[in-house]
């Protein structure tokens, strides 16, 4: 299977291993990722400002070149997901926006064919779930995270707001449990896995996205978590950075792991 | 010019035939003329050789006739169905008026058809023709050959082609094909954007020729009653001669009422219209009022949806208001 | 030309057994006056006006044409009236379409309850097709001089 | 040509006052048709029928019109005026010369004028009015309830003591429905089980009464008082003759895992199973998709135990085909789904629990018997939160909640809080809600005694989310007058979830070409006026399946139903209204239009042959009307294209004869 | 000054696409949002204070800058109000104005740190700048 791949700027700089590993998994899950000629950062925050066009381009770009090729673009940080998910509804369902877009589109050398929402986004959990399939990457498990027990970190990101997003029940995900679940490891259930670990504040009000990012490892450190994964280097970094008992890594990483191919691209 | 040839589809109704999957079909006949083709039933494969034609001028929607044929009960009628033929023919379905169990329906692809009223007003004394994409080349009896350029001589139907693709078939012959754009409102609202005073000229105008030959009217697939109320004495508005009367005056106003929601704008009855009258620019108004005040809707798009005028919501639209919304528009 | 001054326009009504006719009924109840133009036929619903009956009158020389119900909610039948608005809409839009004026026709909900906006509606009515003169379009439709 | 008499009315002089009488009984003398005019003082008096009756014989009179007052005022006197006349009382028009014509015109030359214009249209109409005979249709004396809870109950019980057989289909074992379940109800705090299962005995034990329990209906046919339905008897695998319910097979039975569904899965109850201890049939049934002697054909122990050998696994669903005069419809609710509302972590902690659960949890025949205690730890709830409006008044999101107040979580927590604060005074008990909502009798007084005497908690504002951590539920909430966010640990939270109709209602609504709103409730034939009758003639609607009701207000529908089914099955033979559609089946397409807009439900089609001029035949579909189900609104006859179908009474020609004459001048 | 105030509403709710009078007051909002205590003005006070027209405390209060974009409130209002939403306008029409930007290239150097993602660059830009 051959896939459009949106990896977003944080990957090509402080979250390499999620990129990395991402690469890695699908490459023994039997997908390519292909990334666009050119890609411009999503912007990491999708505005809801129903006049704002110019910070939703690179991401229509993106969506443009995956319609292009008729494949659908994939995504593993939370942020680009969330933005570009986004964009790729409001030009679904907002027809002003969508004739905006257009008309700031065909202004472009090589305008592109006008584009209304065709393409399919796909975070890569996503992709793991409904088009690869669980039964498949069980098969795959070469090393299986037996008696690891892992709390899956979702953040606010991947699944609100969930009309738009529809990723999982926005209150009580599963979707990375079962994956834990399906890589031999224990999932840990604990009710601070979709709240926000305080996000973009941590530049404004390094004292609040304190207090948001240790209700959040202290609550999966409560239910007797080894570790917490997550898709998001927004949310590892403010985990971290406020002092996590718990290591944080990306659910890359650990798939990774799972599949048998960590070592190869460790220290690339 | 269509791409796809008569002698195809000579070939798939003998094949047809011969398997014994219909007994006979329901397509063009050559008439007196070389674009004048008519409705026709083959049995055989030698009336099919000899009688059947297709091309720019198979412009008839052969849906209508299948009421009478599907009620014979001798097998099944295989008929050829152009993309917005088969509207017409989905909406026939959606009323009862055709058993689906005895059609074979061959989707036919159409790249357009040629109106010969806008052809025997560009060339007189039609011998022959010859279609390509851009010209369309007429032979003719007294002034040697005429080019035309095609989208010039194409019926409006056709140049505001509403789908080319099927939406009831049984087998295709050819291809299935996209429409990019359709304008086919647009002269409904420069109608709607004029005056009352310039509407009423213009539609008294158009009115005034019609000399009631009823033509519109028994071409019209959603004409089907049994008996029309125009036919029958205690409907009240029962007349067949060309009066000052009542129904003389409304019978289009009303005809177009009757098939509200049911018309697919096939546009038949403009095409046999004598006096060239646009009758479709009352059904399209309808239709666009409909699309507008409830939401879109396709007559014959689907078997078994629920026509506008026998539905509604609790929320629809007040009479006086849907007739000043145009205002705001303008 | 016409003379306006004294034009008494011809106008049918059609009203709805339930709630209009009642209320045409509580409206005389009340003394509530209103033209002796406004000549009312019985129906047992909205939904029962059928479009040949409006341009019937009209070709018979009706100037103008209302159309009473239940209010939508109310009807007798439960659905009656939101048959007869959308059947309403399209037929005032279509006559519009054609050039007709819009005030020579009407849709209003009256209840039983409703005399007095029987009444004024009526006034009103009789008032905005007076205004129109003598229904001259719809006859001659067909008949251009 | 009809032979028709006009009677021109003075009504003293209401008429005669601003219109002349003379006048117009003289101008309508020559109408078409006419053979007679008359004025008089007073039409309506015994004098002026007489004097109608005496001009139909000596005129030989074939139709009347009566220039009077509003037919809704003495068109019935004249129809029977006519008819003790010997004539047909359709054949009898009034113009409406008081109402509309002399009350509202001051001037006697308009007036006068007017009023023969309105005598003319009645004329033309009359004209062309034919005889029309009321259809009569038999009454089958039974009647159908689909639902045993109370409403079903309550209507059945009403209707036999009134002498007529009714017939109960449950699709549970048991009557007895949602009330069973109840501990307690508000606001007099009595338990439900002590003022319903009298009731359910007296169903039991009444002659008139039947009950189909472990059925359901599965087809309806027919109209108003001959409605043919089928019930499917679902084979419970016990001989309910036979069975004593002594219970000693639900004692013995070896499968001991299966979720009690009575007390919605808290605890466990066996393969073969009687719900509670006073069910009604109490007899026995087996669980098939437990069952192992059902499964896997090795077991057998209850029919070894039981004594009156009533156990039968070789039972078949039976099909039971039955006439009824009339159906109510008494279907229920249930609360809906809290899988959508996971931030109040109802799928995550055993501790989260809906107010139905927390009835059972305080019921003595509950899976605690009657103690309060957590499901998770068995241990008693020191704090308890109450969250109501879950899942109503939500219009965010269609498949989520219900737009709807559900109204009755407002009363049946306060109750909870009340009983809670009552029996165990060491909990703190706090109620987050929107608005309190308690208009009844006794009802607000209930709740301020809650607040007042029992000091619980109400706190306006919402909660946010409920995160179980350790053997606490966290819980975030609003404190909207203190303007604060509160955050409370929790030992146990309950939620108001909204109800919703029973699933079957939809697929029931389908079978009796009745009504339902976006909610599916049941919509009744008028919101004010007709509240306990479906649209479609011989259907009643009694409880919650017609919107949200609480016990007392269902009990008082639930009688209205009956009382209405009772005036119907009185009945010896229906005389229907004559003035219905009637379609020409030569004309008829068949296209269904009619049908579509019909509210009744009283078209169907046939195919049927028809012979052509040529002598062949021909097959068509054409529509028929059901005269004793067709209220004569008419929207089929405009939705029909080919003018097929017609309405006798206000044909198209007589509107239109009306028009003419109203229009010719 | 009453113009400017019902103008910069308007603006409000266009952008924001927000219906405040949907709003049944029930206070979800605020019950679940996390940065509750950093606020001075709560998601329910904005939906409530934008709808009578009280707009100058809130285009002056920090609250605008507390929020996090999370949703959450979003999410669990029952009548589809989406505060954030509003939030999130009331903010822009502040920074919006010239020379108005909460956060400047300038004050950066100071924040970062060694492990500072891009993103959290990006983002706070996005939220906090034109």
């Amino acid at each position: 299977m051959k896939v459009t791949y949106f990896p977003g700027c944080t990957l090509r700089t402080k979250a390499k291993e999620l990129d990395r590993y991402a690469h890695a998994a699908c490459n023994a899950l039997g997908v390519e990722l292909v990334e666009p000629d050119t890609w411009q950062c999503c912007g990491g925050v999708f505005s809801y400002a129903k006049d704002e066009i110019a910070s939703k381009l690179p991401s229509v770009r993106a969506l443009i070149d995956a319609r292009d090729k008729n494949e659908p673009l994939v995504t593993v940080c939370s942020a680009c997901h969330n933005v570009i998910k986004q964009t790729n509804h409001q030009i679904k369902t907002d027809a002003d926006f969508a004739f905006r877009m257009n008309n700031y589109l065909a202004q472009e050398k090589d305008a592109p064919a006008p584009y209304n929402g065709e393409t399919k986004v796909l975070h890569l959990l996503e992709l793991i779930r409904d088009e690869i399939g669980f039964d498949k990457v069980a098969e795959k498990v070469q090393k299986p995270l037996t008696g690891k027990k892992i709390a899956a970190y979702y953040g606010c990101l991947l699944l609100r707001p969930s009309k738009t997003m529809q990723m999982d029940d926005p209150e009580n995900p599963k979707i990375i449990e079962d994956l834990i679940r399906v890589l031999g490891g224990e999932p840990v259930i604990y009710p601070a896995r979709n709240e926000c670990c305080g996000g973009y504040i941590a530049l404004e009000d390094a004292e609040s996205a304190k207090k948001r990012s240790n209700s959040i490892s202290d609550s999966a450190a409560a239910h007797g978590a080894d570790m917490i994964i997550t898709a998001c280097p927004l949310c590892r970094y403010n985990l971290i950075k406020n002092g996590s008992k718990l290591p944080v890594v990306y659910f890359t990483e650990l798939l990774a792991e799972a599949l048998g191919v960590k070592e190869d691209n460790d220290g690339e | 010019m269509q791409e796809v040839m008569r002698d195809k589809l000579v070939a798939k109704a003998k094949e047809l035939l011969t398997g014994g999957v219909v007994t006979r079909v329901l397509g063009w006949k050559r008439g007196e003329f070389c674009y004048d083709l008519t409705p026709g039933i083959f049995k055989s494969a030698d009336e099919l050789d000899k009688e059947f034609d297709f091309g720019d001028f198979a412009a008839p929607n052969l849906s209508k006739y299948l009421i009478d044929e599907t009620r014979k009960e001798d097998g099944k009628v295989a008929v050829f169905m152009k993309p917005c033929d088969t509207y017409s023919f989905n909406q026939l379905l959606t009323e009862h008026r055709i058993d689906r169990e005895k059609v074979y329906v061959i989707g036919v692809p159409c790249e357009g058809m040629i109106d010969n009223k806008k052809l025997s007003a560009a060339a007189d004394g039609i011998k022959n023709v010859a279609v390509d994409y851009e010209n369309v080349v007429v032979e003719t009896l007294w002034d040697g050959n005429v080019t035309v350029p095609r989208e010039s001589v194409l019926a409006e139907r056709c140049l505001n082609c509403k789908s080319k693709k099927h939406v009831a078939l049984d087998e295709l012959v050819g291809y299935e094909d996209e429409i990019t754009e359709c304008n086919r409102f647009d002269e409904v609202a420069r109608l709607e954007a004029m005056t009352p005073e310039e509407r009423f000229e213009f539609w008294q105008g158009e009115l005034s020729r019609c000399i009631r030959c009823n033509a519109c009217r028994d071409v019209c697939p959603a004409c089907t009653c049994e008996k029309c109320v125009f036919d029958n004495p205690s409907s009240g508005v029962e007349s067949k001669a060309p009066s000052d009367s009542f129904e003389e005056k409304m019978f289009h106003i009303i005809r177009a009422f009757h098939v509200t929601g049911r018309c697919t704008d096939c546009g038949e009855c403009s095409r046999v219209c004598p006096q060239n009258i646009p009758l479709h620019l009352l059904n399209r108004k309808f239709i666009k009022d409909i699309n507008e005040l409830w939401g879109e809707y396709q007559a014959g798009a689907e078997v078994g949806s629920r026509a506008p005028l026998v539905n509604y919501t609790f929320d629809d639209m007040e009479p006086s208001e849907a007739v000043e919304r145009g205002d705001k528009n303008a | 030309m016409q003379d306006v001054t004294n034009f008494k326009p011809l106008i049918v009504a059609f009203c709805c057994n339930w709630c209009s006719y009642a209320g045409a009924d509580l409206a005389g109840s009340n003394r509530l006056a209103y033209p002796a133009d406004v000549k009312i036929i019985r129906v047992p619903c909205s939904c029962r006006v059928n479009p040949m009956f409006i341009l019937r009158a009209f070709q018979r020389g009706a100037d103008g044409v209302i159309i009473c119900g239940c209010h939508p909610g109310d009807c007798h039948y439960t659905s009656g009236n939101y048959y007869a608005r959308r059947r309403m809409s399209l037929l005032f839009s279509m006559l519009d379409y054609l050039g007709i004026e819009r005030d020579r026709t009407r849709v209003e909900w009256v209840s039983a309850a409703e005399g007095a906006k029987f009444a004024a509606t009526m006034n009103d009515f009789v008032e905005k097709v007076t205004a129109l003169g003598p229904n001259k379009r719809l006859e001659d439709l067909r008949c251009k001089k | 040509m009809q032979r028709i008499g006009v009677f021109v009315c003075h009504c003293g002089t209401n008429i005669a006052g601003t219109v002349d009488v003379v006048a117009v009984a003289e101008a309508l003398k020559n109408e078409p048709g006419v053979v007679h005019s008359a004025e008089y003082q007073y039409m309506c008096s015994q004098a002026g029928q007489d004097l109608i009756k005496a001009a139909i014989k000596e005129h030989n009179l074939s139709g009347i019109v009566v220039c009077s007052c509003s037919p809704r005022m003495h068109e019935a006197t004249f129809r029977k005026t006519a008819a003790a006349a010997g004539l047909n009382p359709y054949m009898v028009e009034i113009a409406n010369i008081r109402e509309q014509c002399s009350w509202i015109h001051k001037d006697m030359a308009s007036g006068t004028e007017k009023a023969i214009i309105l005598g003319k249209a009645a004329i033309a109409k009359v004209n062309l009015n034919t005889p029309l005979t009321p259809g009569e249709s038999p009454v089958t004396k039974r009647a159908l309830v689909i639902g045993g809870g109370i409403a079903g109950i309550q209507t059945a019980l009403d209707i036999a003591d009134a002498g007529f057989p009714v017939d109960i289909v449950e699709t549970k074992p048991t009557i007895g429905g949602k009330m069973a379940q109840l501990d307690k109800t508000f606001p007099t705090l009595d338990c439900a089980a002590c003022i319903l299962t009298p009731k359910m005995v007296d169903v039991a034990q009444n002659e008139k009464i039947r009950i189909f329990s472990y059925s359901e209906v599965v087809d309806v046919r027919g109209f108003v008082g001959n409605f043919d339905v089928t019930i499917k008897k679902r084979a419970r695998y016990v001989k309910e003759d036979i069975c004593t319910g002594c219970g000693l097979c639900t004692e013995k039975c070896p499968q001991k895992k299966v979720p009690n569904e009575f007390n919605l899965g808290m605890d466990n109850r066996r393969a073969i199973y009687i719900p509670f201890a006073q069910a009604v049939p109490k007899v026995a049934t087996i669980d098939a998709d437990y069952c192992t002697m059902l499964k896997t054909g090795k077991c057998g122990v209850c029919a070894k135990v039981c004594t009156a050998g009533a156990i039968d696994y070789e039972a078949k669903d039976e099909f039971i085909e039955e006439k009824y005069g009339a159906v109510v419809v008494a279907t229920g609710f249930n609360p809906i789904s809290m899988d959508k509302f996971d931030e109040f972590a109802y799928n995550q902690s055993k501790d989260v629990i809906t107010s139905l659960e927390f009835e059972r949890l305080t019921n003595a025949a509950g899976p605690t018997a009657g103690k309060l205690l957590r499901p998770s730890d068995g241990e008693h709830p020191h704090t308890i939160v109450f969250v109501q409006c879950v899942g109503s008044r939500c219009e965010a999101c269609a498949e989520k909640g219900k737009e709807y107040c559900s109204k009755i979580c407002c009363m049946y927590t306060a109750k909870h809080a009340m009983l809670t604060r009552d029996k165990y005074p060491d909990t703190d008990v706090y109620v987050f809600y929107i608005d309190v909502r308690t208009p009844g009798k006794a009802f607000d007084e209930f709740y301020r005694r809650a607040v007042e005497e029992y000091g619980v908690h109400y706190i306006k504002g919402m909660v946010g989310k409920v995160s179980p951590e350790g053997n606490k539920l966290k819980v975030q909430a609003s404190d909207l007058i203190a303007g604060k966010q509160l955050h409370i640990d929790a030992d146990l939270v309950v939620l108001a979830a909204a109800i919703e109709p029973d699933k079957s209602a939809r697929g029931l609504a389908t079978m009796l070409t009745a009504s339902m709103d976006t909610n599916d409730f049941f919509t009744e034939a008028h919101p004010k006026l007709r509240p306990v009758e479906s649209p479609t003639a011989g259907v009643f609607l009694s409880g919650t399946c017609q919107g949200p009701k609480d016990i007392p207000e269902t009990v008082s529908q639930a009688g209205a139903a009956a009382s209405k089914v009772i005036g119907l099955l009185c009945k010896d033979k229906l005389t229907g209204n004559p003035c219905v559609a009637q379609s020409d089946e030569m004309m008829c397409n068949g296209c269904s239009s009619c049908e579509r807009v019909c509210p009744y439900g009283a078209i169907t089609y046939s195919d049927k042959e028809f012979r052509m001029p040529d002598r062949t035949t021909k097959i068509r579909r054409v529509a028929s009307v059901n005269p004793a189900v067709c209220q004569g609104c008419g929207a089929c006859t405009v939705a029909c294209p080919s003018g097929a179908m017609d309405l006798n009474g206000f044909k198209n020609n007589q509107i239109m004869a009306e028009v003419d004459a109203i229009c010719k001048m | 000054m009453e113009n400017k105030n019902e103008r910069r509403r308007e603006e409000i709710l266009r952008i924001s696409g927000v219906n405040p009078r949907k709003c049944m007051k029930c206070g979800k909002c605020s019950a679940t949002c996390p940065s509750y205590d950093e606020m001075e003005y709560h998601p329910h006070e904005f939906v409530y204070m934008v709808e009578s027209g009280e707009l100058a405390p809130l285009l002056e209060s920090k609250s605008i800058y507390k929020c996090l974009t999370c949703f959450a409130c979003v999410e669990r209002c029952p009548r589809g109000v989406e505060p954030a939403k509003l939030i999130e306008a009331v903010r822009l029409t502040v920074i919006r104005e010239k020379g108005a930007n909460h956060l400047k290239a300038d004050d950066i150097p100071a924040k970062l740190d060694e492990e500072i993602p891009q993103q959290l660059l990006m983002s706070a830009f996005r939220k906090y700048s034109k």
